[in-house]
């Protein structure tokens, strides 16, 4: 177990509590970004907005180390920006721009920023929990002590891949950690009407042995030392645990989805906690001024809003890009 | 009658008919029900037939098609949608080994009869994980019928023998085509399993298409025909059974081959039409055979690029003036 | 809930279990006759005897109905047999002739007789897990009280269709059952080395809000009132259960394996707790002579015999079989 | 050196001159460890690496090619297995929708060096669901390159290529060659991928083959020339990159083209190569173009039936008889 990791542990502090705060502030504004370009056209496609999910990127980015692995959903904006990407790359890949993360053939369901460990989102619900569990096979074969992460919905308990990933890292004792964001809902069904259990995740951990935990996924302190802790485990060669964070979407699942099917009154319940009053709330109890957290957000605006202007002028991705990058080469020839 | 009624909303339809003269008939899906499926394809059954006969299930695609796949066996008819096409790949046991095979391996002892739905093809943006034309993957696969529409009428008439046919069938229904608007299906409109539809006659070349490609085709057609350029547009409208006769007939008048088609160049069903003309054919060819097909890449998000991998009306056009040329 | 069901909740009495006893010997026989004709090269491809495996089958199937249905592995003549195929009819399909179960289509791996519910042997691990569960569904909405039955291996827990199904299942309260024939070994390799729970199956089934129970599976009498209360229950509209079995494989995995991975000792143990003596110990108990136990076992030795010499007279599988049978309409065309 | 070496064993000794070379080629599959292989491919290669280099995993085909992406992206070089090529089905998504595209739809951010070793085909009385040869699977997906040696020599030189290759390789062991023998490969013998053989050269037809076929084929041009047919065999070992050209060049010779695939005829790769050839080499053929391929049915059990169902020397004599006739 290295220094980093063992400091992590412990809660966190005034001053860093105001900077994940910011970086909450930031997703959401660049979500709001997202959400309006998409409605304005300039988006095409589809997104899925990670409004409202915020305090889980934020907290668990914040208790990893630099170099360990995160793999995301398609809902995958928030886990971007937390591993450092800016909105800009990713509102210009949304918006189909040369500048874009992924140089416009990713899109919003597949950002990625591999230099900072941020190793993919992806489409198909359940495909990313092996390959974190590889990912973490990996650092113990070349004893890095790096942690790898594997983000997921509610919905991708129920698939297959999800319990072949809990059951070798299991075995193997990896260190990977599963995250479950759980919204309560799939696309417009609610979990709980096609799961046989109740915390869909962290229900499931005992079959493979695993410690399942759930937590308020609206708390970025929560998450945070949760996280810390279960990481700073894995490392140290005690295996992989299971997270379940509660949480819920202020959007609906994705493109121009009303959300209708949400009772008023669970969504009234849950704006109420929106993760960022609760930051909010931890840091005015932290002696944090309101002129600060004004601060905080400010400039997480400003970023945006430059973000949003940069992305806009950005050149469009190039068409010839079309035929780059399927091979390690560059190129795209298949034939002789 | 609506006069014109949306290739979506012929599904609901499709399926509603069948429901109603079958009893045996159910649906089982993701967001399905209430939602009326993520598509809106589904819209309106649950009510009218009730949670029992149209469920929602977890996302499960295994359990969905194997589930659907047991109570086929067992005097049930089941529809099963897989949402995106690109999804068969979690259940392709399912689809390669289990449902092709089990009449054959038992001596035909069982019989499969139940319909996997699902949503295909790109052009929307959706990028690599969720555009994927992947007719061909079914194609590769002995066992299955495989039915995709190019119009509402069709949905309608390709449905009703689906779900009444007593092999399995994959029936593609093309993203693309969702909003795109045709004449309704008349009453008890059953088209035949295998039969191709010349939906425009020509003399100069022989242009076959499949789903989001006959719109493509057709309107390649009429621009060549400002050029004097006519030609015959076959709807494939099944791969499997290939209705080859078609192809070999029309053949005799145009003598010049162009298959036009979404999935991939490397792999693609094209490439099985071309060497079954190449052989059978060969007589008939005055010209080289042209394919084209998607891009051997994975799908890109950009619309700008995705445009360069998709076939487009411009390639048909430049291939064909080419063929003619030869 | 049926009259049958309720009787069979009971336990057997002494000519119920000498009738489960022959059948015991029966599928003995059978194997060891597979067994000897595929070393002589009768038998071709190959082979996954199910010797050891006999009280699983016998006792699982005395306890359904005969409508019920049953769904196998490759490792399924025990089931072929005790859901009343007959001994000839499987060795002739082993020996590719035109009087087998299948024509000579389907080999060891793929016995089925869906005439009497025995709706196939699946040769993909886990495959049929879900396929037992839409049986169920099936018998649910065509209103007829039936009960399904996948039978599976340890192995089957580790992949993702089976949770896939036991979760379906559990949601859908489906009448259907699992039972795991826990042999401790998947091919070769013990199933401990690479599941993080000691029961594989059972310890999965809390996973799904289902009951999970271990069991004897090389006592006929305790598979037999362990299946009839789950499929009682299930009937009725309770749900489905998870049944772990356990039970030991007399020949190795398949075709020539001599099976020299399992310790001496281990062996030994489980040999002296073959399903047949610890039936016979039973009969025994029960009054039945030692006579009676013999005359049970003449007679299979006698059924088998028979079955091999006929099937070794019977006509070859012909091969214009090959191109029938892909469609319902008894053909195999896929183009005009 | 042996004088001869078995398909079988080449395979383990490819994949120990590659471990050997670099410590950064790691093993996984089910019982590959101490049992050496289901197919004995893996014999030795635990005991001289120790077990965090070779692994056995439980039945869980997702897991074992996702965690073997997911250490391909992260630095290692993983070598997986998947027991019997059907049971890629069980793990489809990961190389139709994940192992290909991830360096595509993140802008080449991140490579997935790995190889996926199956054994694929039929002929041994396995029956439909352990017999199948697809290839033609992985053919459908752009993004995978795919290795299919004929000889223990080509093993071994195409293993190492698939290890050092940076793109994912599928590589595809043929079931029915494990038995045969042939000259051990040298030291340091790597091949180059896309780069097909031309194993018998002839004037009059050329056989295009792959794997189990190229055998098939050579025994067919030798009974062929006791006719004074002169047949040129040529065995493509890799399906990505396709080797069009030296196909096209032999062509430029022969004027008739015949292919042999194992996979079944609809969906084949001949399809796709066929319709190269009647596009580009349009004008080099004399003769309608042949493609013997597998049975479009499931593989049945019964060797009568199997043989019925996989191309034989006695079809490609057939086929080029009349053929040359033409
Ligand atoms: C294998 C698969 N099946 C279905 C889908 C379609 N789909 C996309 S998101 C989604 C709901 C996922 O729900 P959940 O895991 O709870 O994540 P959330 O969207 O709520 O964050 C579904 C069904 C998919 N992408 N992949
Ligand atoms: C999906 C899949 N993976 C691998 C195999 C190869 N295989 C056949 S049997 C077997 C072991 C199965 O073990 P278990 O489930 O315990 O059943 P047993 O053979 O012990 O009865 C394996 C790995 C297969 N048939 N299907
Ligand atoms: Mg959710
Ligand atoms: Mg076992």
């Amino acid at each position: 177990m290295t220094e980093a990791s063992v400091r992590r542990v412990e809660s966190l502090g005034a001053s860093e509590l105001l900077a994940l705060y910011e970086q909450m502030c930031l997703i959401r504004r660049t979500e709001q970004a997202a959400h309006d370009l998409f409605m304005s056209g300039m988006v095409k496609g589809t997104t899925h907005l990670a409004a409202g999910h915020e305090a889980i990127a934020v907290g668990a980015s914040a208790a990893l180390r630099p170099d360990d692995y995160v793999f995301a959903t398609y809902r995958g904006h928030h886990h971007a920006i937390a591993r450092g990407a800016t909105p800009e790359e990713c509102l210009a890949e949304l918006m189909s721009k040369a500048t874009g993360l992924c140089r416009g053939k990713g899109g919003s369901m597949h950002l990625t920023k591999a230099s900072t460990g941020m190793l993919g989102s992806y489409a198909i619900v359940g495909s990313h929990l092996p390959m974190a569990t590889g990912a973490a096979w990996s650092a113990r074969l070349r004893k890095t002590e790096q942690v790898a992460v594997a983000f997921f919905g509610d919905g991708a308990t129920n698939i297959g891949a999800f319990h072949e990933a809990l059951n070798l890292a299991a075995v193997w004792r990896l260190p990977v950690l599963f995250v479950c964001e759980n919204n309560f809902y799939m696309e417009y069904t609610p979990i709980a009407e096609v799961t046989a259990v109740p915390n869909p995740a962290a229900d499931r951990a005992a079959a493979h042995g695993l410690p399942g935990i759930v937590i308020d996924g609206n708390d970025v302190a929560e998450v945070h030392d949760t996280v810390a802790r279960a990481a700073a485990q894995a490392r140290s060669g005690d295996g992989p645990t299971v997270i379940e964070a509660r949480t819920y979407r202020h959007f609906g699942h994705s493109r121009t989805d009303p959300a209708k099917y949400r009772p008023a009154d669970e969504v009234e319940r849950w704006m109420a906690r929106d993760p960022l009053s609760v930051a909010r709330q931890r840091l005015e109890s932290l002696g944090v001024s309101a002129d600060e957290l004004q601060q905080a957000d400010a400039h997480a605006a400003g970023v945006v809003e430059a973000a949003v202007d940069a992305a806009k002028n950005a050149p469009e991705a190039d068409p010839a890009e079309a035929f780059t990058d399927v091979w390690a080469d560059g190129g795209s020839t298949w034939r002789t | 009658m609506a006069d014109v009624i949306t290739y979506r909303d012929a599904v609901a339809d499709g399926i509603a008919r069948e429901m109603r003269r079958d009893p045996s008939v159910v649906c089982i899906g993701e967001d399905i029900g209430a939602a009326g499926g993520v598509f809106k394809t589904t819209v309106g059954l649950l009510d009218e037939f009730g949670p029992e006969r149209v469920r929602d299930t977890p996302i499960s695609e295994q359990a969905i098609v194997g589930a659907a796949m047991g109570a086929a066996m067992t005097g049930v008819r089941p529809i099963a949608e897989i949402m995106f096409s690109d999804f068969l790949a979690c259940c392709w046991d399912y689809l390669a080994n289990e449902i092709p095979k089990v009449r054959y391996m038992t001596g035909g002892q069982v019989t499969v009869p139940l319909v996997i739905r699902t949503a295909n093809g790109g052009g929307l943006g959706f990028g690599a994980q969720h555009s994927q034309a992947v007719e061909n993957w079914a194609f590769a696969v002995p066992g299955l019928k495989i039915a995709a529409p190019s119009t509402p009428a069709d949905v309608v008439g390709l449905m009703a023998a689906a779900v009444r046919s007593d092999d399995p069938v994959v029936f593609f229904e093309h993203k693309g085509l969702f909003a795109s608007k045709g004449e309704p299906a008349p009453p008890d409109h059953v088209l035949e399993f295998g039969q191709a539809g010349i939906v425009r006659e020509g003399t100069d070349v022989t242009v076959v298409a499949l789903a989001s490609t006959v719109a493509t085709a057709l309107a390649a057609a009429d621009r060549l025909a400002e050029k004097d350029i006519s030609a015959e547009v076959i709807d494939l409208r099944c791969l499997i059974p290939l209705d080859v006769r078609t192809v070999l007939t029309s053949l005799e008048r145009t003598s010049r081959l162009v298959v036009v088609e979404e999935n991939p160049y490397q792999g693609g069903w094209g490439g099985t039409l071309v060497s079954i003309v190449a052989d059978e054919g060969f007589d008939l060819l005055d010209a080289p055979v042209k394919r084209i097909a998607g891009a051997c890449v994975p799908l890109p998000f950009a619309d700008a690029l995705e445009d360069r991998v998709i076939p487009t009306a411009d390639a048909i056009v430049d291939q064909i003036r080419t063929l003619v040329a030869y």
